[in-house]
């Protein structure tokens, strides 16, 4: 598998680290215990395209979010983190 | 010594005939030609028996000439080198090569085992599932062993494989996989358009099929096409050739794997050199013009030496000038298989009959029959007679019914070519049926891969030039590269015209898969029991799971299993394709990475200063750790931890602590930061202060500690433990990234920019004295508990001073750019020298930790709250932090929980041992009142007796308690006490101090 | 039909011409008063266990495609209960003792073989944590021993002891440990449970739950048409989240792909069972004489049941630093697994919030060694709607409560478990 | 009172042999080591991207690198080295912290990398052949010319690769390595290199 880092350009699995889907947020901390039981433990688990996590841990240590087919490994788009890359924000 | 070789034709053929090779197989010696394999060798000097099959030791010669041999299996070298189960039919010739065959006893020729062939009728497919349940025992002292000791082919290696390996990358945009027609022309079409491409062969010449079967392409004989194709694509800078190398798997996103066998072909590696090289390409396009493998007809006897593939006995005859028989017969159901009856002549040799199963023979090869004298008999072979000294006489079932003999002292088979559809399918593809060549090809194949020439069906010289020349010129294009093909090389359309003939029943054994023994009755039988699945079918008869991996069985084998259910070939589909296309060394997947390299290694900035002292090393991760300082006369480890703890205690020491984690934390919002990701707060901390944090992971569980100093007030300086020091920073990162982006946060990593010693023991302040500008206050009011600032050294270095303590002693742990980590172990040594400055290890570290109670990496394993290592109310209760919520579910803070406690044995002569498990007084132990364990012990050298850590049931209610330390693994069982987890000066008084 | 050396060479002397299927290859019927989702170890087991122990022979057991396609037929066929922590211990020890036995109980022999099963360790630490697993299997029972490098020096002469980047130390053994031939574990329930009149229906993919008003499952709709049902089981590891799905049910499960890789078979070299501590790497070797090993997943969410070079050079990486002299034998195939790998490592066996669906899930790499365990303590579950006492902290809820069994002491982060 | 001398180390002070090492008679292989360099990581701050840029142009006359690249800059090379972020390389104290702290005050967070990271240049007719052993990343000259750069892994080690100006014709590979793990992939790279045959130095300057 290679992932194309939206900061490096094409790179090979071995340079990355999986953390999981990306689409459970992390609830504010008032949102009260289920919603943080949901989001710690439920999983979609998609069979199909997947919104994931992935940290760019032996290049350039940005987090991605990487969607990615679980059913084939196709990868479709790769996007920086929202605090990946902040320098350029409001400017 | 060519005399010797009896079935060397004078002339023709890829060999060197000036560079004479001498081999031993199976002890005697024999002598071959530079360009032989050792199959080739074999047949020119007419060995026919060359193993023995795996459950019914039947004698075996060679089926095929290449990579998909089932029967000519040897072990190659000897000693640590001993390579079993090679394919005689890839080893290529070199000078004192020795070879044994396999799987017999005493001898080939006389094989003990071979009675099994009378236990047949009861030895058929899986029998043993049937049998051996009573009595229960004696399947593992019995039935097994003896069944385990007459599987396996041959022997590995019993001792290190002293060769090397090594693993390499390569970017192209079109590999190629195949060197025959179609791969030598998809190479030339994608090098032409200017595309970097990797052409792949695993045979050690290019050519594929054209160096057995020539022909004629763009008016040039075949041999001078191929010449001329070579000097071309050699010529390109961005072209790499590469030969004797095997592409074997497809992963994802055009990663391929293949196997460089670099140094197979001689004796030993040459100095520096590797036995194999890994390759892992990464290609935008793949073209597989791997070929077609021709395949067997199933009939009794097919197992016989001197039965041979047709195409295999053209590649001996041709390309090696070597001929397995003197008197040949061709058994064949297709246009394909007469070119062996075309070689044969042109060689010399007789054709005895050829045996054509399909209804009509065309004019050309009948008249060549009546020239060359031999009978065409339209039928097919129902029975050989041979045995072990191969191939003597052929029944033959006449169309119509009647039967008639072949005197001959080999047999040819052509029942079709299957494309080579591995490579296509190892994405979980599924081949399709085309019934025009009644075979599967590609189809599904991965994103970026083709097939071409045989591999896809086309099996005339023609096609394949055409289709890999439009396969390259495509792949390149799709590569984004452009330029001029030149035209496409031209070669004669030869018909191919096919009956399908899988199977022909006769009286006795007709072998399906060869290697395995599956019979065309045991695949009756398979069906019979239901396992009618193709994959139950593998699984219950062994069918294609041999080192051949069934190139020559699969299909004839789900053929039959067609034909026996009434379903067509395609309803009964293929089973799945795995990788690799060949087997590959394991020794190649790991490369350099075995023995001391099997990991890097990461050294402290004091390593070798210590090593210099004699130090004895510990891994810790990667890490190589200081564990103790040994001194002469002392008589073990435990004599050594224990003066260097007491001289910390009593005086002073140091101990290199470089291996924590350290993080810059800078930004405005590093306070807020922190904040989040501890259980207690950081944003108040003053600048030059340091404070112990506690991070949980959001599953409210503790994940890592250290301390965290804040240096200005932007900037924090964070400490790790050193295992977690990566995973901390990935979720430092995470936090600041994705969690927190709102945050103006920035870190680094400064694991590596600083040497970091603790400095420990009463003395530490006369040390530090010596060493630091008299300017600095060292005092407990100019450097109080906590503090954390820069100070100036004699000499001129500035360095970070922490007044922080592990060992409970007045403690500082300073901090250096790395590169005088070694002149500050040297400078320490220096300054604290009138103090008696002791350095230590981490083992006395251990000890002291202990002694104080704190926590460490066996009670942060994973499953301890804050408050089960005493360490709850550190938990601020005016913020979010992560792991807060989760930490308050009920039975993380259930009343009954396992938390931190002292321990230490009634008898103060006992020793104490992690892993003993406590068990209250008085009861038997069992899983209801095993109350917790011993996580980590030491000898106090203070307390003068084994004391220890634990994880026990209300342990802190517990205090006083005597309970007993059962741990039945090493046969102890004793009371102690549990206690206080501070063992040592609990008022904290002499840190202070 | 009864099978024994007698039977077999009775059916010798007439060509094996009389042999029946192994188990009847059924049709739907409308209705049975349970339904097993998964022909698996797991699902034909439990499918067992209810005909044989609780009395209910009115099943059927529903397959998607080819019985033991799933799990079943892709482990590394390992059988062991060497587990640490409570839930685990008891549990996968009920089902050791199910695999003594087995044999004779089902009439088919699946070669469960106890060479025994050795964890290796190199450091200190590793020991310690071994220490306290193999006493905690003491206590509970089961045989556990702690070996020491000069004891492994002499059991197995062939381990890097000295020549190593993390030498080895010492192992804890546990002797009844071993493997079993895992096709014929499935065949082998398969066949005891059909002559007690399971039916076995091949090539019938659930699509869907039938409910009634009150939400409760009555049966499920097939490939093959609706089948109505008492109560309904699944035990589908691999697609354990897209079953529960049909039923509105999120779990807290994510699908892994577990590589596993046989070497070309060579005459007897590794007498046991081994896994290396200081890297990943497993290997056990077959009756028919291939190096069965593995190591980690490949460590991202996948259904496509094959992975990528990065873990086969890890596991190869792990078995030359353990075994150097391996380094010439051939990886014959690779090939992966789709594991249900649950947030703390550990099964689910539970009631489902839906009346009338029952949940085997969550087995991470595991669940080969527990099939006759599992099957035995599901049918309890299913028949006596209540956990058996060694199932009774496999609950779905406990991540809730926060009472996870966590052996790794990894969190809820399934690709580290 | 004891004098105290402040000897400097470099990771690979012990590791490294000068002369030739591998095959006899081969020459495929240089490896430098450069020694005293100074590295400063520059993380520029949240929205400050515009202010840093030009501070950086500023102090070094160049644009700060914002994709894979090491630009020159007189006395310095700017490395990039991730999103935000790139490393300042000069000789021995010509562009220090202490330097460089006011340039890029508010814009900016520095972290000193100077004793975090061993320098090693290769180069020779070798030089692709044996990294692509320890590298994923294509280095043909088509795509790998000179001033690209990457933050990589080599043998699973966090590295900063860059190509610097050609020396003699050749390409040289410049590689940042942090300074524990040094002399590990210090030995990956000789067992790599030793079938080309190697040449080892080390040089005080940047070269």
């Amino acid at each position: 598998m290679r992932i194309v880092c939206p900061f490096c350009g094409e790179r090979e699995l071995g340079e990355f680290t999986y953390l999981g889907d990306a689409k459970p947020q992390r609830p504010a901390a008032d949102a009260g215990e289920d919603a943080i039981y949901d989001y710690v433990y439920l999983r979609d688990n998609i069979a199909g395209p997947m919104s994931e996590h992935w940290y760019h841990g032996g290049g350039c240590r940005a987090w991605l979010k990487v969607t990615r087919n679980t059913l084939t490994h196709e990868i479709s788009s790769v996007e920086p983190a929202a605090g990946a890359g902040a320098a350029k924000v409001g400017a | 010594m060519a005399g010797d070789q009896a079935n060397r034709l004078n002339n023709g053929g890829l060999i060197d005939r000036s560079a004479a090779l001498n081999f031993r197989f199976d002890g005697k010696t024999f002598s071959g030609f530079k360009g032989d394999t050792l199959a080739s060798a074999l047949v020119a000097n007419g060995v026919k028996l060359v193993g023995r099959s795996f459950k019914y030791h039947r004698p075996r010669g060679i089926l095929t000439a290449g990579s998909e041999e089932p029967n000519a299996l040897v072990e190659l070298r000897s000693g640590a080198r001993r390579e079993a189960n090679t394919k005689a039919t890839t080893a290529e010739l070199y000078e004192g090569l020795e070879a044994a065959s396999q799987n017999r006893w005493p001898s080939l020729n006389f094989d003990v085992m071979s009675v099994n062939q009378l236990l047949a009728p009861i030895f058929v497919a899986g029998f043993y599932y049937k049998t051996f349940m009573w009595p229960a025992k004696f399947w593992e002292a019995i039935y097994e062993p003896a069944i385990r000791r007459a599987a396996g082919l041959g022997r590995a290696a019993q001792v290190s494989d002293p060769d090397h390996y090594d693993k390499a990358w390569a970017h192209c945009d079109v590999v190629i996989a195949g060197s025959g027609p179609a791969g030598l022309a998809a190479a030339l079409a994608a090098a032409r358009c200017g595309a970097r491409v990797i052409l792949c062969e695993e045979d050690f010449v290019l050519g594929g099929r054209l160096l057995a079967d020539a022909g004629t392409i763009d008016g040039l004989h075949a041999a001078e096409w191929v010449a001329r194709a070579v000097a071309e694509l050699e010529a390109m800078p961005d072209v790499r050739i590469m030969t004797r190398t095997t592409l074997f798997g497809v992963y994802d996103g055009g990663t391929y794997g293949a196997i460089e066998r670099v140094n197979d072909h001689l004796p030993v590696p040459p100095e520096h050199q590797v036995r194999q090289r890994l390759w892992r390409i990464v290609a935008k396009r793949c073209v597989v013009a791997a070929g077609a493998i021709e395949r067997p007809i199933v009939f009794a006897g097919n197992d016989t030496p001197g039965v041979m593939m047709a195409s295999a006995m053209r590649s001996y005859i041709s390309r090696y000038a070597a001929t397995p028989s003197r008197r040949i017969a061709l058994f064949t159901n297709n246009e394909d298989g007469w070119r062996t009856a075309e070689t044969a002549i042109a060689a010399g040799l007789q054709v005895a009959a050829v045996i054509d199963a399909r209804p009509d023979v065309s004019p050309a090869h009948r008249s060549l029959a009546s020239k060359g004298g031999f009978p065409v008999l339209h039928g097919s072979v129902s029975g050989v007679d041979g045995g072990k000294v191969g191939v003597r006489k052929i029944s033959v079932l006449l169309t119509g019914g009647a039967r008639a003999e072949v005197e001959a002292d080999g047999l040819a088979v052509s029942g079709g070519w299957n494309p080579a559809v591995g490579l296509t399918s190892y994405h979980r593809g599924r081949p399709k049926w085309r019934d025009d060549i009644a075979a599967f090809v590609p189809d599904g194949a991965p994103p970026g891969i083709v097939a071409a020439g045989a591999a896809n069906g086309a099996f005339s010289l023609g096609a394949c030039l055409r289709e890999g020349f439009e396969a390259g010129a495509a792949a390149a294009r799709d590569a984004g590269r452009s330029g001029n093909t030149g035209s496409t090389p031209l070669a004669n359309d030869e018909a191919f015209s096919l009956t399908p003939l899988w199977h022909v029943k006769g009286k006795g054994k007709a072998f399906v898969d060869q290697q395995h023994d599956v019979t065309a009755s045991d695949i009756e039988l398979a069906q019979r029991e239901g396992f009618e699945s193709v994959e139950h079918l593998k699984r219950y008869t062994t069918l294609g799971m041999a080192t051949d991996q069934g190139k020559t069985s699969n299909v004839a084998g789900l053929a039959i299993m067609a034909a026996v259910t009434g379903k067509s070939i395609p309803e009964t589909g293929t089973t799945i394709y795995r990788p690799p296309y060949v087997p590959v060394a394991i020794g190649a997947f790991a490369g350099h990475h075995r023995d001391e390299n099997f990991h890097a290694t990461r050294l402290t900035p004091s390593h070798h200063w210590a090593a210099e002292q004699g130090a004895v090393f510990v891994d810790t991760g990667l890490w190589k750790r200081a564990q103790w300082y040994p001194r002469a006369g002392e008589k073990d480890w435990l004599e050594s931890v224990t003066r260097e703890v007491k001289a910390v205690r009593s005086g002073v020491g140091f101990c290199d602590v470089s291996t924590l984690g350290k993080i810059d934390v800078h930004g405005p919002d590093a306070g807020a930061f922190l904040d989040r990701v501890y259980i207690n707060t950081f944003s108040n901390l003053a600048v030059g202060k340091a404070r112990y944090g506690l991070m949980l992971r959001e599953d409210g569980i503790v994940y890592d500690d250290g301390t965290t100093s804040r240096l200005a007030e932007d900037h924090y300086f964070l400490t790790t433990t050193t295992a977690k020091a990566g995973l901390v920073m990935q979720h430092l990162e995470f936090c600041r990234q994705v969690l927190f982006p709102e945050l103006d946060v920035q870190l680094t990593s400064v694991s590596d920019q600083w040497a970091q010693f603790s400095i420990a023991g009463p003395k530490t302040r006369d040390l530090l004295k010596e060493i630091v500008d008299p300017a600095e206050d060292l005092s407990n009011e100019g450097f109080p508990f906590m503090g954390a600032r820069e100070v100036n050294l004699r000499g001129g270095l500035t360095a970070r001073l922490f007044r922080i303590s592990f060992s409970g002693e007045m403690a500082f742990e300073i901090s250096v750019p790395a590169r005088y980590g070694e002149a500050t172990a040297r400078n320490l040594m220096i300054a604290g020298k009138a103090f008696g400055v002791t350095p230590y290890g981490t083992e006395a570290l251990g000890v002291m930790r202990i002694e104080k109670g704190h926590v460490a990496g066996p009670e942060l394993s994973g499953t301890t709250t804050a408050a089960d290592l005493g360490l709850g109310k550190m938990m601020s209760t005016k913020k979010d932090f992560i792991g807060r919520v989760m930490a308050g579910r009920e039975a993380l803070v259930a009343p009954n929980r396992q938390v931190v406690v002292g321990i230490k044995p009634v008898d103060k002569t006992r020793r104490l041992r992690s892993g003993a498990h406590i068990i209250p007084k008085g009861e038997t132990p069992g899983p209801d009142n095993d109350q917790g364990y011993v996580t980590s012990v030491c000898f106090s050298p203070v307390l003068d007796q084994w004391i220890g850590l634990g994880l026990v049931e209300r342990g802190r209610e517990r205090i006083g308690e005597i309970v007993r330390a059962h741990d039945p693994l090493r046969g102890e069982d004793y009371d102690v006490e549990l206690c206080n987890s501070v063992f040592y000066d609990p008022d904290g008084g002499r840190q202070r101090g | 039909m009864n099978y024994s050396i007698f039977s077999l060479a009775r059916a010798a002397l007439s060509g094996h011409k009389n042999w029946k299927p192994t188990w009847r290859d059924a049709a739907p019927k409308d209705r049975y008063d349970v339904i097993i989702i998964g022909g698996g170890g797991h699902g034909l087991a439990t499918a067992w266990f209810l005909a044989s122990e609780f009395g209910i022979r009115n099943v059927a057991v529903l397959e998607k495609g080819w019985i033991g396609s799933g799990n079943a037929g892709r482990n590394t066929t390992i059988i062991r209960s060497n587990y640490g922590l409570p839930g685990n211990t008891g549990f996968y020890e009920l089902s050791m003792k199910l695999w003594e036995t087995m044999e004779q109980d089902l009439n088919y022999n699946a070669m469960v073989s106890q060479r025994g099963v050795l964890n290796l360790y190199h450091s200190d630490a590793q020991r310690d944590a071994f220490a306290r697993r193999g006493n905690t299997m003491r206590i509970n029972g089961i045989d556990a021993e702690l070996l020491d490098q000069a004891a492994l020096r002499k059991m197995l002469p062939f381990l890097n002891f000295d020549n190593a980047r993390f030498p080895v130390q010492g192992g804890l053994l546990q002797r009844r440990g071993g493997t079993a031939r895992h096709d014929a574990v499935v065949w082998g329930y398969a066949h005891a449970a059909s002559e007690l009149g399971v039916d076995i229906i091949q090539n019938c993919e659930v699509t869907g739950f039938t409910r009634d008003a009150n939400g409760k499952v009555t049966g499920v709709e097939t490939s093959r048409g609706k089948i109505s049902a008492g109560k309904v089981g699944m035990a589908v590891a691999g697609s354990s989240s897209r079953v529960a799905a049909m039923a509105g049910l999120r779990l807290p499960i994510e699908s892994h792909v577990l590589q596993a890789f046989v070497s070309e078979a060579i005459k007897p070299l590794i007498p046991g069972v081994m896994t290396f501590g200081a890297g990943h790497f497993y290997v056990s070797q077959s009756d028919k004489g291939g190096l069965v090993f593995g190591g980690d997943i490949d460590g991202y969410n996948s259904y496509a049941q094959r992975g990528n070079l990065p873990v086969v050079e890890d596991v190869c990486e792990g078995g030359m630093a353990l075994i150097p002299m391996i380094g010439r034998v051939r990886l014959l195939r690779q090939w992966g697994g789709i594991m249900d790998m649950s947030m703390d490592g550990t099964p689910i066996i539970d009631k489902s919030p839906v009346d009338g669906l029952y949940i085997n899930a969550g087995w991470c790499y595991g669940g080969f060694k527990a099939t006759p365990g599992s099957g035995f303590v599901f049918a309890h579950l299913i028949a006596r709607d209540q956990s058996h006492k060694e199932a009774a902290l496999f609950r779905l809820d406990r991540f809730q409560r926060g009472a996870m069994i966590d052996e790794k002491g990894q969190g809820a982060q399934p690709n580290l478990h | 009172m004891a004098e105290f001398s402040w000897d400097i180390r470099s990771p690979l002070d012990r590791a490294l042999v000068a002369g030739p090492y591998g095959a006899r008679g081969e020459d495929g292989v240089t490896l430098i080591e450069i020694r005293n360099f100074d590295l400063v990581q520059v993380m520029t701050r949240r929205g400050a991207a515009g202010e840093m840029a030009k501070a950086a142009q500023a102090r070094f006359g160049v644009a700060a690198p914002e994709t894979p690249k090491a630009v020159s800059a007189g006395d310095a090379t700017l490395i990039w080295s991730g999103p935000d972020q790139f490393l300042v390389l000069s000789k021995g104290g010509r562009h220090t912290m202490e330097a460089l702290a006011p340039v890029f005050a508010g814009s900016a967070s520095l972290s000193d990398q100077s004793h975090a990271r061993a320098l090693i240049s290769v180069s020779g007719d070798k030089a692709r052949a044996m990294l692509a052993k320890l590298s994923s990343i294509d280095l043909h000259p088509d795509v790998f010319g000179v001033g690209a750069a990457a933050a990589t892994s080599m043998d699973h080690t966090s590295v900063t690769l860059w190509r610097g100006k050609d020396r003699n014709a050749q390409a040289v590979f410049n590689v940042l390595v942090f300074a524990t793990f040094a002399e590990s992939l210090w030995h990956t790279m000789l067992d790599s290199a030793a079938e080309y045959g190697v040449t080892i130095s080390h040089s005080e300057d940047l070269v």
